[in-house]
């Protein structure tokens, strides 16, 4: 493992942090700061908000994000087969032919369902 | 992956293209076809149940997809049995599930599905020769069943139930991988037989070894709810449906079994000193605990549940008492003693909780021991079955139950154990009292309400020949308790 | 051993279970004459195929007759194994006997779920007959436990108002006993090498505290049953709850099961223990026997007074075992015989009372003669037999334990004595009691006399205590050579 | 300082032991568990990489890549359970879960 | 050149010694990120210019000659703005969102080649590196969301971080088909593949380039990479006319600017991306004479900014889609889509029409 080729990368990520946190510093030294409740206050079209804003929501949302997780993990076992395809012969085409008929029942048995519909 | 041999897994191939099949057509099923999906799922259960068949009856022990299966007679068996006991269970069930609503409308037959899903992990377990499969296998079965137990998800109990299986469950993976972990990390390998092989030849750390042990051996007491890792069993079984309690009570005990056997004794033979204690004192502690506890029970669930505990405390027994070596085939031991128990137990449990389905309504659980109240007036078969299934539990002959105990208690004797036979004894005796409870509710008592019993023609075939093989077996245990012993024996030979 | 070609005794055992399973299967509530019919066929018939034994029993012979030995669970070694000597060979009709005299019993009285009462009886007897039957210890255990099964709905669904309680403590009672009896079984098994065939167990070399242990577990299970004092108390309960039927099989066979253990367990495969520990067992015997009896004395209740008497008696039978000498012996065996008889009996009269009175409180009768002569004719008799007067079934087993009993110690002969004046005290008092004097109340004043059927089985039952108190040879003849036999082997000592 | 493997097996432990008591000392909220339950997966996995890496063996790499895998399906089991639970008992504190007892 | 950076390695390394790596990368990772900067900078007058064209209008004009300094004032301006942070807002996490959203858009420019050779950090797992970082995304809308405490906000995070996901699971597929006929994740040997080929061998190298056999798989990951945008025509998330400005509607100055920020260095990055995947990189189209004169970087650039232009251009274009249109086309059309796809490339690579050997 040579990981001192990621080392430019951790430093990027530091960097990137930098360039977020910097300017909203600058910011707050350079700009104003006079708040008042209104200000202060969420937007909400000029009423006063009836609720938490943190509520309840659709649960399609939620589905959508598990069946992303699923869809992802799919994508992660798919890496490796595809880096190596060209090594692993008939017997790993084949496997991976076998997992994404699997994938393809569950993404059928979602559509059916109708996880897939926003309406 | 030289030796693909895909034979070696041809039940778990042939239930896995099922699944797929019967998912796919599920889809396309209205209501009012709803029971294809039934059908089909009990004909792919005892398909798979004859596969599982053939390969116990050659005999043979053949691995497969490089090592990381086996399929040899006590997987056989242990499959058979898997694939029944599922099949029984959604007879029981589909009543019960018709009246919950459970298998129509939004959800259609994803009940039946997730059940096959248990059964292909815990059949992927049986067979299992490396640790991955073993942690694919128990969660597949487990993800499965933390599904079915929050199936109903507007009941309140279901969901705490659900919860709890579901942390407890999560917990207890975790514990068991991060003891394959350090058996990987001691031994540099997952394949089991290289991980027995390494350590028989002592070129291994020790301490590493006995960490790793001990977490696997906790993360088994989990998942089999022995004492004191037992809290979510009486919930569970409480709060889950009824339907999918049975669905987890009965069938993964098998499977629980087999890794067992598949991870101690198999695998760690050379530990078997550090284990045996192990399990010593959770047997003894599942024993008690569970009967006393059981004792206190209104709710005929939980009091189940409580009575898992102290049966798999038996079950431990018999694990314990196993010579690792030098058994021949003609004497049995403590493995084969423990498998046949478990075979027995489960076979108990099935009509058990077949019974309590089959007393709820829609709209009624029967779930108190009070529900069973003049049960014989009501209906005087259903409660004979129920009188055979809880003197089996007890342990009373001539009901097979009491054949279980008593190949266990000679495991015990053999090795020289009397005080643990004594032990286990008195806490069957304890045990007795409340599975007396409910045969006097059944019997003595008055029933409360007098409403018939409906029960579908093949819920009452099937438990009557459930509540038959229970006292058939008592009365010839021979063949169950010979195939048990020449599973084992050949298991651990090869 | 001689092996018989004719399944004689799987007769006599299945014989009735399969009629008891045929009447549960297939009797239904709606005619229960029918199913009265049927089990009374079933259990005639059954005492019918016992008689060969009795007739072909050969007296002389030594070791065991009638045997028939399967395979039966290989891996264990454990064989369906069964054959009868002179200690068990009369039980086998006893139990036959009796159970025709439960059906006849219950014939008008049993009206809720007659199926049931019947098929459990008649499942009941065969497994006692089992009992009584096998030569493999386990297939033992399992006739021995499994009679627990009927006899416990038994005494829960047809008995009294405190039944649940009575049969629920007659259960965790013998079942507690018998669980420490199984791990015994289980370590002879080991001991004598894989082998669960009780004779070979006779001839098995035991260290001397091993004896022990395999005794005490024994005498655990054994003692529950007979039941011997400290462990008796669950039988008055079930004696009081259980219905008519119930009291007189419990009484009549039940608690000879585990007198009968003691002959084919407890003396011959410890018999060092037995010497050891016969003093311990002599004063129990004989704390039972006096004691228990003091106690029927004061009892109110009918059923409960013949319940303590029952349990004196089989005092006098575990007295006459632990003498070790064939008169004491051979009085314990023809004690439990006529005890049969005589119980059952004395049960029967209290049912037939009790139907009509539906009290069984003893001062609510008096001056029963008046109203129901032949009745009480019956009544005296079985009471004298109860009490042990001479010329009854009673006085012969008695009779020869406490001669036995003087041969061995005279105290004790002595205090063994007095019992049989207890005995006759509590039998004849409660006779008094019950039946002469003046018509107490209207309830008596109502009572009308026995029937065709009281009569037909109370007869039956009066010609054998009368017999065997006349004639006992054909019982004293069967089991001489047995019980020689057995005194012979417990006198030598297993210990090297 | 050189890292050992001992230094990765501690790391695994301390995260292990974290989650641990995250499960059974926390009494306030599923999510909080459903976390510590995750943690522990990579505790194991933290093990897993270490060891495959000291012992130059793929195997216990692989093995992650399914712990991973399987972690997920789990995350996503439980948080579905969760959501069930938030709007069944419109609750989703652990000490709420208390109507199975006995 | 190489001389010279020899030179400058050895005289750092004597002034710095064992911090000269660090100070070295640094400076390089400013050498990224300073014209990355003015790029962004300069996107957003792009964009308004483009518009304006497109709308026939001439877009800002008064700041600077053809209002070249616009991007500038902006920024000026934007820094002196106050920064609001609302009441009920979780003060920490609201603060710490426009960092979470700008980090991984900068971060991923790590291993972005500019030329053969030519990374920061030419890591082996590039490719997965910016699948990774760039997933991080949605944990700054996400979180920025929350923090706002503000319906809008949260509706609007909530939208953008399922479209977001939605569509990462399409582009996934198709990186991993790019995976495929490459057999690398190297970005650098991406590129080199794609130079190599029947059409390369006649000299008309953008043949061979992938987004000819790849041509549907391209399409989709344009389109996605909109969607990721949460650009037009997938801007439900900020929708002005439904929730504002989705889970932005609560920030002001700087740290607003760090969420427009990200938005416009992410537009760069799937551009770059796409022209690395796609439209290989750095090559020229055609390998003969006046096309082989200009230098490689300058092919990058132009490619990638023809990638740029064409959100811009679907943002004057289209309408804007309806939530429920954009995940049925998510879900119900890229996935199979980019799965069938998936599957005629593993198929087509096994038989004898391989053409990426």
């Amino acid at each position: 493992m040579n990981l001192e080729n990621y080392f430019p990368v951790l430093l990027f990520i530091l960097v990137g942090i930098g360039v977020g946190v910097a300017p909203q510093i600058l910011g707050r030294i350079l700009g104003p700061h006079n708040p008042d409740d209104q200000k202060l206050s969420p937007y909400e079209c000029g009423f006063e908000a009836f609720e938490d804003a943190r509520m309840k929501f659709d649960v399609r949302y939620y589905l959508v994000a598990i069946l992303f997780i699923l869809f992802d993990l799919e994508v992660a076992f798919l890496v490796p087969w595809a880096a190596a395809m060209r090594e692993v012969g008939m017997l790993g085409f084949w496997a991976m032919m076998i997992f994404l008929g699997i994938l393809t029942i569950g993404l059928v048995f979602e559509w059916k369902k109708g996880a897939l519909d926003w309406e | 992956m030289n030796n693909l041999n895909l034979i070696s897994v041809l039940p778990e191939i042939f239930l896995a293209i099922a699944i797929c099949a019967i998912l796919l057509i599920d889809l396309f099923l209205s209501d009012a076809k709803r029971y294809i999906t039934y059908v089909l799922s009990i004909a792919a259960l005892i398909g798979s149940a004859a596969l599982s068949l053939c390969d116990f009856n050659t005999g043979a022990t053949v691995y497969g997809f490089g090592n990381m299966v086996v399929s040899d007679p006590m997987s056989g068996l242990l499959k058979v049995c898997t694939c029944i006991a599922v099949a029984l269970t959604l007879v029981y069930s589909r009543q019960y599930l018709e009246q919950r609503e459970m298998v129509n409308g939004r959800l259609g037959g994803e009940f039946y599905i997730l059940a096959l899903f248990t059964v292909l992990g815990q059949m992927v377990m049986i067979s299992a020769n490396n640790f991955l499969i073993i942690y694919l296998g128990l969660e597949m079965m487990s993800l499965a069943l933390y599904a079915l137990v929050a199936f109903r998800r507007e009941n309140t109990a279901a969901i705490e139930a659900a919860m709890k299986y579901f942390v407890l469950g999560a917990l207890a993976s975790g514990f068991l991988l991060y003891g394959i972990s350090m058996l990987y990390g001691a031994t540099g390998s997952l394949d089991m037989t290289e991980v027995a092989r390494v350590i028989s030849t002592g070129a291994v750390n020790k301490p590493v070894l006995i960490f790793g042990l001990v977490f696997v051996v906790s993360g088994l007491a989990f998942k089999l709810g022995a004492v004191p890792f037992h809290m979510w069993v009486p919930d569970v079984y409480q709060g889950a449906p009824t339907a999918v309690t049975l669905m987890l009570g009965g069938a993964p005990k098998l499977a629980a079994f087999a890794i067992t056997i598949r991870l101690l004794v198999e695998t760690l033979p050379a530990l078997v000193i550090d284990w045996q204690q192990m399990l010593t004192i959770l047997a003894v502690l599942s024993m008690a605990i569970g009967n006393i506890a059981a004792i206190a029970q209104t709710n005929i669930k939980r009091m189940l549940a409580y009575s898992t505990i102290s049966q798999i405390g038996f079950i431990l027994l018999g694990l314990l008492s196993g010579i690792v070596a030098g058994a021949d085939g003609s004497t049995t031991n403590g493995y084969s003693a423990a498998m046949f128990y478990v075979i027995t137990y489960v076979l108990t449990t099935l009509g058990m909780f077949g019974v309590i389905m089959l007393l709820s309504r829609a709209g009624f659980e029967a779930d108190n021991i009070d529900d069973f109240k003049g049960l014989n007036q009501r209906s005087p078969w259903f409660a004979l079955v129920t009188l055979m299934l809880m003197f089996s539990l007890a342990g009373v002959p001539p009901v097979v139950g009491f054949y279980a105990k008593l190949s266990v208690l000679q495991a015990v004797l053999s090795t020289g154990q009397i005080w643990l036979a004594v032990i286990a004894v008195l806490f069957s005796l304890i045990g007795a009292f409340y599975y007396l409870r409910v045969v006097k509710v059944m019997y003595f008592d008055e029933p409360v309400d007098n409403s018939k019993i409906v029960a579908s023609k093949d819920v009452t075939v099937a438990l009557s020949i459930n509540g038959a093989a229970l006292l058939v077996l008592g009365l010839v245990p021979g063949p169950l308790m010979t195939a048990c012993a020449a599973a084992i024996v050949k298991t651990l030979a090869s | 051993m001689m092996q018989s070609t004719f399944p004689l005794l799987s007769l006599a055992i299945w014989l009735p279970v399969a009629f008891g399973i045929f009447v549960i299967a297939f009797g239904r509530d709606d005619n229960p004459n029918v199913v009265r019919t049927v089990s009374l066929v079933g259990a005639i018939v059954s005492f019918l195929v016992t008689l060969p034994l009795v007739s072909q029993f050969n007296n002389a012979a030594h070791g065991m007759q009638f045997v028939e030995k399967f395979k039966w669970i290989d891996i264990f070694n454990i064989n369906y194994s069964l054959g009868v000597d002179g200690l068990s060979m009369w039980f086998v009709v006893l139990t036959a006997f009796i159970t025709i005299f439960v059906v006849i019993a219950a014939w008008e009285v049993i009206e809720k779920r007659v199926a049931q009462y019947m098929g459990a009886f008649l499942i009941l007897s065969g497994l006692m007959i089992g009992v009584f039957c096998a030569l493999d210890g386990l297939l033992f255990y399992v006739f021995f436990e499994s009679t627990l099964i009927p006899m416990f709905i038994i005494i829960g669904v047809w008995g009294g108002a405190n039944r649940v309680y009575a049969s629920i403590k007659f259960f965790l009672y013998t079942f507690f006993g018998s669980l420490l009896m199984l791990v015994a079984l289980l370590y002879l098994y080991f001991k004598s090498g894989h082998s669960f065939d009780i004779l070979a167990w006779h001839t098995l070399p035991l260290p001397m505290d091993a004896q022990i242990l395999i005794f005490l577990a024994f005498l655990m299970a054994f003692a529950v049953k007979v039941p011997m004092w400290p462990v008796h108390t669950w039988l008055p309960d079930a004696h009081v709850e259980a219905p008519t039927g119930g009291s007189v099989v419990l009484a009549a066979i039940m608690l000879k099961l585990g007198a009968y253990g003691f002959l084919r367990f407890s003396l011959p495969i410890t018999p060092d223990a037995s010497h050891y520990l016969s003093g311990f067992m002599i004063t129990l015997s004989l704390i039972a026997v006096i004691y228990i009896g003091l106690v029927a004395l004061i009892q109110t209740d009918m059923k409960k007074l013949v319940a303590y008497s029952s349990i004196a008696h089989m005092g006098f039978v575990t007295l006459g075992f632990f003498m070790f000498n064939d008169m004491a012996v051979q009085g314990g065996i023809v004690q439990m015989i006529s005890h049969g008889f005589v119980s059952g009996a004395m049960f029967l009269c209290i049912g037939v009372l009790y139907d009509r009175m539906h009290t069984r409180n003893i001062a609510d009768y008096g001056g029963v003669v008046n109203k129901m002569p032949k009745f009480a004719a019956f009544f005296i008799l079985f009471s004298m037999a109860n009490a042990g007067l001479p010329a009854t079934s009673g006085f012969v087993g008695e009779f020869m334990v406490i001669l036995g009993a003087v041969k061995f110690n005279f105290w004790i002969g002595m205090l063994a004595a007095t019992a049989l004046i207890l005995g006759a005290a509590y039998s004849l008092w409660l006779a008094k009691r019950v039946i002469f004097g003046e018509v107490t109340n209207h309830h008596v004043a109502e009572l009308t006399d026995i029937n065709k059927r009281e009569f037909l089985m109370l007869g039956v039952l009066a010609i054998a205590v009368l017999a065997m108190g006349l004639y006992p040879a054909p019982f004293t003849d069967a089991m001489q050579t047995s019980v020689t036999d057995l005194l012979k082997h417990v006198s030598i000592s297993k210990l090297n | 300082m050189e890292l050992s493997l001992v230094h990765y097996l501690i790391l695994g432990a301390i995260l292990f032991a974290i989650s641990i008591v995250g499960i059974f000392l926390n009494r306030k909220n599923i999510i909080i568990l459903l976390m510590a339950i995750e943690l522990m997966l990579l505790a194991v996995n933290m093990n897993f990489v270490a060891f495959s890496y000291f012992l130059g063996d793929a195997a216990g790499q692989i093995f992650v890549f399914f712990i991973l895998t399987v972690a997920a399906a789990e995350a996503a089991i439980g948080l579905a359970i969760l959501v069930s639970m938030f709007r069944a008992l419109d609750t989703i504190n652990v000490e709420d879960l208390d109507s199975l007892k006995g | 050149m190489d001389q010279l950076l020899a030179s400058i390695h050895a005289t750092g390394q004597s002034f710095l010694g064992f911090y000269w790596p660090l100070v070295w990368n640094l400076v390089k990772i400013i050498a990224v990120v300073a014209p990355l900067m003015g790029a962004v900078a300069y996107l957003t007058l792009w964009e308004r210019k483009v518009i304006g064209w497109m709308h026939v209008r001439h877009g800002p004009n008064r700041t600077g000659p053809a209002g070249l300094l616009q991007p500038i004032a902006d920024g000026v301006k934007l820094l002196l703005k106050e920064i609001v942070v609302p009441a009920k807002s979780s003060k920490a996490l609201f603060l710490i969102a426009p960092v979470m959203t700008i980090m991984p858009a900068l971060a991923a420019w790590a291993v972005i080649p500019f030329g053969p050779d030519a990374a920061l950090a030419n890591v082996n797992a590039g490719l997965l590196f910016v699948m990774a970082i760039t997933s991080l995304e949605v944990y700054g809308v996400i979180v920025a969301g929350w923090a706002s405490n503000s319906k809008y906000a949260f509706l609007g995070a909530m939208r953008a971080s399922a479209q977001m996901i939605s569509y990462e699971i399409a582009m996934g597929f198709v990186l991993v088909i790019i995976l495929m006929v490459s057999g690398s994740l190297n970005l650098s040997e991406i590129v080199a593949q794609q130079t190599t080929g029947n059409g390369a061998n006649m000299g008309l190298t953008f043949l061979s380039w992938n987004w000819l056999p790849l041509l549907p798989m391209f399409v989709i990951y344009i389109i996605s990479g909109t969607a990721e945008l949460n650009r037009h025509p997938f801007d439900v998330v900020e929708g002005e006319s439904e929730i504002v400005a989705g889970h932005m509607v609560e920030y002001s100055g700087m740290s607003f600017a760090m969420f427009f920020l990200a938005e416009y260095a992410n537009m760069w990055l799937i551009s770059i991306m796409a022209t690395l995947m796609f439209l290989g990189g750095w090559s020229s189209p055609i390998d003969m004479a006046p096309f082989t004169w200009i230098p490689g970087w300058i092919w990058l650039g132009a490619k990638t900014w023809f990638v740029v232009t064409l959100f811009i251009w679907f943002r004057a274009s289209f309408p804007r889609y309806r939530y429920d249109q954009i995940m049925r086309l998510g879900w119900k059309v890229f996935i199979p889509l980019t799965l069938v796809y998936l599957l005629i490339v593993a198929i087509w690579m096994k038989t004898s029409w391989n053409i990426w050997n």
